[in-house]
């Protein structure tokens, strides 16, 4: 079965309401039209009828028809504005998973810490509120999830600037796919997820797995928690796949040439190299490669971290 | 009624240094030649862009998993940037006005050229300037954003580059954007003053034809969303030459703000494309069916109603950006005014069909094709106005689909009509009917079965913008129908342009001043037109659809018609 | 030529400019008073909008035009202030 | 280009032609009007800001800026004017005045732009923030602008640039009118040109009505 589209949140019954509303309207409209068209056109056709009449106007008919598409389309404003409202307020008892985007991947956090990357997904509890904090870390990018109609744009804003939000609450149990539907780039195509809704003591059962299993990586090892977390793997593969940028596979100790302000030197990868790397992807561009890695907001343990996982990866 | 055949346009000319060949053409301040030359030059570049187009659907016809690619996701990007760079401001935004607005305006109005000359021509220059700006700019490297430019995307990408980052071709695209404005708005001044100063004796402005109406009203949508839209242009090319952020939030400027600059124009630009045609269907459907337009007054008014609202709903396109719940709200309210003269419009060119005598010559056609997709393309934008449904089909293929039915089937089917409709009156040739309806055919049908699917393709989610598309049943059954639409579309699109350049070099030489039995002025010049249009000053006394009161005067000899009708 | 009628002594322009340079000091010299944010806003633009309308009126010879000439000012002003307006129907509910 | 044989311009439509142009200057607006509208949206959100930003701008200079600008539009109309009466020496002399305004206004704002560069207002400040805090990019010792104060001088560049860009198209042409006055072609019957290099120069002194109170005054 084909669960991309078929209704499944709470707001389905609005959205799809004013869609066949409109729907029919518009049939409506365009069937009296062409059948109206048609049927001059061979009524009066220059054979049938040669000579034309001298007809002008008619007042009483130019009234009824701005009058009914007047009232008509304030119906459909209305019905309209209705559902948006409702998107527009959450539930005081929602739960705040905040999302991150960036060129190209999702990143999903839970009230408890907990985070979910692209490959992973977004997973939920049906029937539960979920509150959602839109964050961006470059370009705007959309958040979006057909089946269950909601869409807004993920923004990245000026510091102190009211963040975007959208919510929802799936009514049914499955997968459903996640677009980004805003253009950003290259891999704007790729940045597709899903979003996984359980029954409620599933989730628990997920949350409860998942959570021990982060805790007990962030315990061992720090650095590898931090590049899944942070979204690395979707552009840096760890089993030596090129993807957009190298891969972390013996990385370490590599001597590779860059490119730095346009012009080519040998470097040997060390750690200092590692940290200007991660820090500002835009000075050394490894050749070969297009300057499209994000700055990432990391601080400085962090990065000890992940070059910590990196020179691991290369033992 | 035939006309003497000598003196023509096509024959003199409007400076004594350069009487023939190419200079006579490129320096000529001959509003006519200036039409002619926008034609050529715009459907040069239009070629390209449906080339484009052509690939991007061939690119869509298997999903990803299938392994097809026919171009790689930078291209995909670029592609479809330049596609509606091209189609949107080098080819619909000017095109209408420039071709026909400068060929047939000051025919109908009985002036003997437009206010300024040639200014006129220096929008062609300007235009022309900044068309070979873009083309060489895509040459060098295109740009990757959308037309929409949308920062901080367009302030920070650098994937599309030949040169490395020496050449920023985005700003270079950018610029070009701009000067060609310069051209629009200069067009559009000088046929607010042709309207107002230049009418024949006796032609109040409710005498008007209703395609001169209706480019008076675009004309003030030139002169006024353009301006908007080239500063907050430049604005771009500033950020992303010095390091000033007025639309990049890590330097505390709002995203969003550019994209109300960008709407103020660009929201008033489908009006500036559609208008045009809307006139050009309101002077096909009365003279084909020989009897006035109902209406006329309301049509009139309408069409300056359509742009004073289209002014103002700009943020519709913005319902998902987070801006204001309020803003949101109101924006939705104030588009649903815009239909209302539009339904206007719709309903009395069917209404004028009513008791008619009806032929269906190839103009006629397409100006019926034109109501029907336009009339799709307009319901499927109160889907996309009403809020909640935005939500859902935003950013989707059905976007994609509704601005194709109405920019395409829509104003470009109006445009084809309308050189179909003028063609003999503008070089005195006729071109093959049979053909040119076998052609229509083949467009009516592939542009249906190209977008229709692509409507659905939204309903379902599919995002727009999109290289590739996950593999799923109902996705890919709908991308190959729509593939193979494309297919039969290019068909017709060839089949039409071959009747149109066999007409021009092997067509039947024709002198008829009024081969369709028209009653409006333009029909009543020469065939084709001389220099200064007409002989001597002309007056008029009665309504420009008044067929009756036309009949009579073919009858006495008066005007130029058939008799027989 | 002009065919309207039109006093051509410089008496009238070097009052309006005497009015303008008036204005001038007026609003430099206002805007030294506390009126708070919405006040001093309030109080520069009024005058400002008086100047310009002095200039368009005299300078730019408005007064001698025929009445199109008027309207399309109106057309003009009345956009203006619709996008101003409109894109503060968003901005004054946000905060960037 | 000489058109002999064209009608349209042999005929002409002083009144049409005045019209034309009115519709270019309302572009012009428009193209500033985008300008003041991002000005007042970052106004209102970086109000405090703005208001610490403008205090860098010597209102003195700005009110003599003012005044030198009111003086040429003066000046212009009692040139047009004298050209109308048929003193084609004494509207010469007036439009003479009117450009060396103009470039005194130019003058003094060149000094003002490069005081605002000397004290590194605008570049320097804006990549530090581009790069952020913490930052290697970021010299630690130099002064940061908060945004708003950046935003605040950007768009001060931008619009008072793009407003002097104004004044020099504005000088040139009147210096091209003043020749053709002098060959004799702009004359008490035709003084069209002069009208409109007129108008095209009131127009800049309206936008700079409205400039002078944004930056200088509200602070
Ligand atoms: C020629 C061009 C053209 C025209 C004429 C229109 C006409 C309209 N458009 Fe469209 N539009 C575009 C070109 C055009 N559009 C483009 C290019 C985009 C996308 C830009 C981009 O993102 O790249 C777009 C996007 C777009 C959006 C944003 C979608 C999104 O991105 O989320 C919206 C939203 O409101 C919209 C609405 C409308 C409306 C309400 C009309 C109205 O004017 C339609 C009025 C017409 C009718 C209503 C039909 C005729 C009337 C009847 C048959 C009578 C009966 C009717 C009723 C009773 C309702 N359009
Ligand atoms: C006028 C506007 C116009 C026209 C005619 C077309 C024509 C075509 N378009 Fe275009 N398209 C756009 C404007 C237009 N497009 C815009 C604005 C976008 C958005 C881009 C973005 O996202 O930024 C877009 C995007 C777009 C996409 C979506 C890309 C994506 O989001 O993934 C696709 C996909 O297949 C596509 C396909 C096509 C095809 C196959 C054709 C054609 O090949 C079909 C053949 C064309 C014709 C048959 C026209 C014939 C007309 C005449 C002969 C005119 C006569 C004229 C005179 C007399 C003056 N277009
Ligand atoms: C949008 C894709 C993307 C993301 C996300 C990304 N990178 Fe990169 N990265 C690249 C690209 C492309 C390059 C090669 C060009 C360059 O050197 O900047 C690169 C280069 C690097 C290098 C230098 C490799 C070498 O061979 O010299 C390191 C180290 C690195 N990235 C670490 C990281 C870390 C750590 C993260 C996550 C916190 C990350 N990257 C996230 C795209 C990305
Ligand atoms: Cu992210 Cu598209
Ligand atoms: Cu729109």
């Amino acid at each position: 079965m084909n669960v991309n589209y078929n209704p499944a949140s709470v707001f389905n019954q609005s959205v799809d309401f004013s869609f066949y509303l409109i729907f029919m309207i518009s049939i409506l409209c365009l069937v009296g039209i062409t059948g109206f068209m048609i049927f001059s056109v061979i009524k009066y056709s220059r054979k049938n009828n040669p000579t034309p009449s001298n007809l002008e106007g008619h007042t009483g008919l130019e009234i009824v028809w701005t009058v009914i598409p007047t009232i008509l389309v304030m119906f459909i404003f209305y019905f309209g504005m209705q559902g948006f409202l409702k998107m527009r307020n959450v539930p005081e008892d929602a739960m705040e998973i905040r999302v991150d985007a960036g060129m190209w991947w999702w990143k999903f956090t839970y009230p408890n810490g907990l985070e979910q990357n692209t490959a992973q997904g977004l997973t939920v509890p049906a029937d539960t509120p979920i509150y959602l904090p839109l964050h961006s870390v470059d370009v705007i990018h959309s958040f979006y999830i057909p089946a269950f109609r909601v869409k807004m744009d993920v923004v990245p804003k000026a510091v102190g600037a009211d963040d975007n939000y959208t919510w929802f609450e799936a009514s049914q149990i499955g997968s459903f796919d996640l677009f980004c539907a805003e253009y950003c780039g290259l891999n704007h195509a790729q940045m597709i997820t899903k979003v996984h809704v359980l029954t409620k003591p599933d989730y628990q059962a997920w949350l409860d797995e998942q959570s021990a299993g982060f805790i007990k990586q962030q315990a061992e090892n720090p650095g590898k928690a931090l590049i899944t977390s942070k979204g690395c793997f979707a552009c840096h593969s760890s089993d030596g796949t090129k993807l957009i940028g190298p891969s972390f596979k013996g990385l370490y100790g590599k001597t590779e040439v860059v490119v730095t302000n346009g012009e080519e030197r040998e470097i040997t990868i060390d750690d200092a190299y590692l940290k200007t790397s991660i820090m500002e992807p835009s000075k050394d561009i490894v050749k070969g490669y297009q300057p499209l890695m994000p700055p990432l907001p990391l601080t400085p343990e962090e990065i000890n971290a992940i070059i910590d996982h990196i020179r691991e990866l290369s033992e | 009624m035939e006309s003497s055949p000598s003196q023509s346009y096509l024959n003199s000319h409007t400076s004594p240094k350069w009487t023939s060949g190419f200079m006579s053409w490129f320096m000529s301040t001959d509003h006519k030649r200036i039409g002619i030359m926008y034609a050529v030059a715009m459907f040069s570049f239009f070629f390209i862009a449906v080339c484009l187009g052509f690939v991007m659907k061939l690119q869509k016809m298997y999903p990803a998993s299938s392994g097809w690619e026919i171009i790689p996701p930078e291209l995909y990007g670029s592609f479809f940037t330049l596609h509606a760079i091209i189609m949107i401001f080098l080819f619909i935004v000017p095109g209408a006005p420039a071709v026909l607005g400068n060929f047939i305006l000051p025919l109908q109005i009985g002036a003997k050229d437009v206010a300024f000359p040639r200014v006129n021509l220096l929008s062609f220059w300007l235009y022309l300037f900044g068309a070979v700006m873009a083309v060489v700019g895509i040459l060098l490297g295109g740009a990757d954003t959308g037309w929409t430019f949308t920062p901080p995307y367009s302030i920070n990408t650098k994937t599309i580059s030949i040169f490395g980052v020496a050449f920023d071709s985005i700003s270079w695209m950018l610029t070009a954007a701009f000067i060609l404005g310069w051209g629009t708005i200069l067009t559009g001044i000088n046929f607010i003053v042709t309207v107002h100063r230049m009418r024949a004796k006796g032609m109040g402005y409710f005498k008007m034809p209703l395609f001169t109406w209706s480019i008076y009203a675009t004309s003030w949508l030139q002169v006024l969303a353009t301006p908007v839209v080239g500063i907050t242009l430049l604005m771009i090319v500033i950020e992303r030459i010095m390091p000033v952020g007025f639309f990049d939030p890590s330097k505390g400027g709002d995203p969003i703000l550019f994209q109300h600059l960008f709407w103020i124009y660009s929201h008033p630009a489908v009006y500036i494309m559609i208008l045009p045609s809307m006139g050009l269907v309101s002077e096909i459907i009365p003279t084909n069916s020989q009897k006035p337009i109902f209406g006329y007054k309301s049509i009139a008014i309408a069409s300056c109603s359509i742009a004073g609202v289209g002014y103002l709903l700009w943020a519709h396109h913005m319902f998902t950006t987070g801006m204001s719940d309020f803003a949101a709200i109101l924006f939705s309210f104030l588009t649903f005014f815009v239909a209302i003269p539009t339904a206007i419009k719709v309903f009395n060119w069917t209404a004028t069909l009513y008791k008619g005598s009806i032929s269906l010559t190839p103009a006629m056609l397409f100006a019926l094709a034109f109501i029907f997709n336009f009339s799709i393309g307009g319901l499927t934008g109160m889907f996309l106005g009403s809020l909640s449904t935005d939500i859902h089909l935003h950013d989707t293929d059905f976007v994609v689909a509704h601005f194709h039915y109405t920019m395409f089937g829509g104003a470009a089917f109006g445009l084809i009509g309308g050189v179909f409709h003028y063609f003999p009156k503008m070089f005195g040739k006729m071109y093959s009917m049979l053909w040119a309806k076998i052609g229509f055919g083949f467009m009516f049908i592939g542009f249906n079965a190209l977008y229709f699917p692509m409507l659905l393709l939204g309903y379902y989610g599919m995002p727009r913008r999109y290289h590739t598309y996950p593999d799923m049943p109902i996705f890919n059954k709908l991308q190959m129908a729509s593939t193979l639409g494309s297919w039969i579309l290019v068909t017709g699109v060839i089949l039409v342009l071959a009747v149109w350049i066999h007409a021009l070099l092997k067509g039947k030489k024709t002198t008829e001043v009024n081969p369709w039995n028209s009653s409006t002025l333009e029909w009543q010049t020469a065939t084709p037109p001389t220099l200064f249009n007409f002989e001597e000053d002309v007056e008029i006394t009665r309504d420009p659809y008044d067929y009756e009161a036309f009949r009579g005067e073919v009858k006495a000899g008066t005007a130029a018609g058939a008799n027989n009708v | 030529m002009n065919t309207h009628e039109q006093s051509l002594s410089p008496r009238t322009p070097i009052m309006v400019f005497g009015a303008l340079i008036f204005l001038t000091l007026a609003t430099v010299l206002l805007s030294g008073l506390d009126v708070g944010n919405t006040g001093a806003l309030i109080i520069a633009m009024s005058v400002a909008s008086i100047k310009a309308a002095l200039v368009l009126y005299f300078f730019m010879h408005l007064n001698h035009e025929p009445l199109i000439f008027k309207l399309f000012l109106g057309v003009a002003f009345f956009t203006l202030l619709a996008i101003f307006v409109l894109t503060f129907s968003d901005y004054s509910f946000r905060v960037i | 280009m000489s058109d002999t044989a064209h009608p349209i311009e042999h005929h002409r439509d002083d009144e049409g032609t005045r019209l034309g142009f009115w519709l270019f200057l309302y572009t012009e607006l428009f193209l500033f009007a985008a300008l003041f509208l991002v000005y007042a949206v970052y106004r209102s959100a970086h109000l405090e800001d703005f208001k610490l930003a403008a205090e860098n701008l010597n209102t003195t200079i700005g009110t003599i800026n003012t005044i030198i600008l009111l003086t040429s539009s003066l000046t212009m109309v009692l040139s047009l004017d004298a050209l109308k009466k048929g003193s084609v020496k004494l509207a010469k002399t007036l439009l003479l005045v009117t450009f060396a305004l103009g470039m005194a206004f130019l003058v003094i704002k060149g000094f003002e732009w490069s005081a605002k560069f000397d004290h590194h207002l605008f570049l320097q400040t804006a990549k530090g923030i581009a790069a952020g805090e913490g930052s290697p990019l970021f010299t630690p010792g130099e002064e940061m602008l908060p945004v708003g104060q950046v935003l605040f001088f950007g768009l001060y560049f931008i619009m008072t640039g793009t407003h002097a860009l104004h004044i020099i198209i504005g000088a040139t042409w009147m210096l091209i009118v003043f020749f053709w006055m002098s060959k004799g072609s702009i004359n008490q019957d035709n003084h069209g040109v002069l009208e409109r290099c007129g108008l095209y120069w009131h127009l800049v002194d309206v936008i700079w009505i409205f400039l002078f109170p944004l930056y200088y005054l509200i602070a």
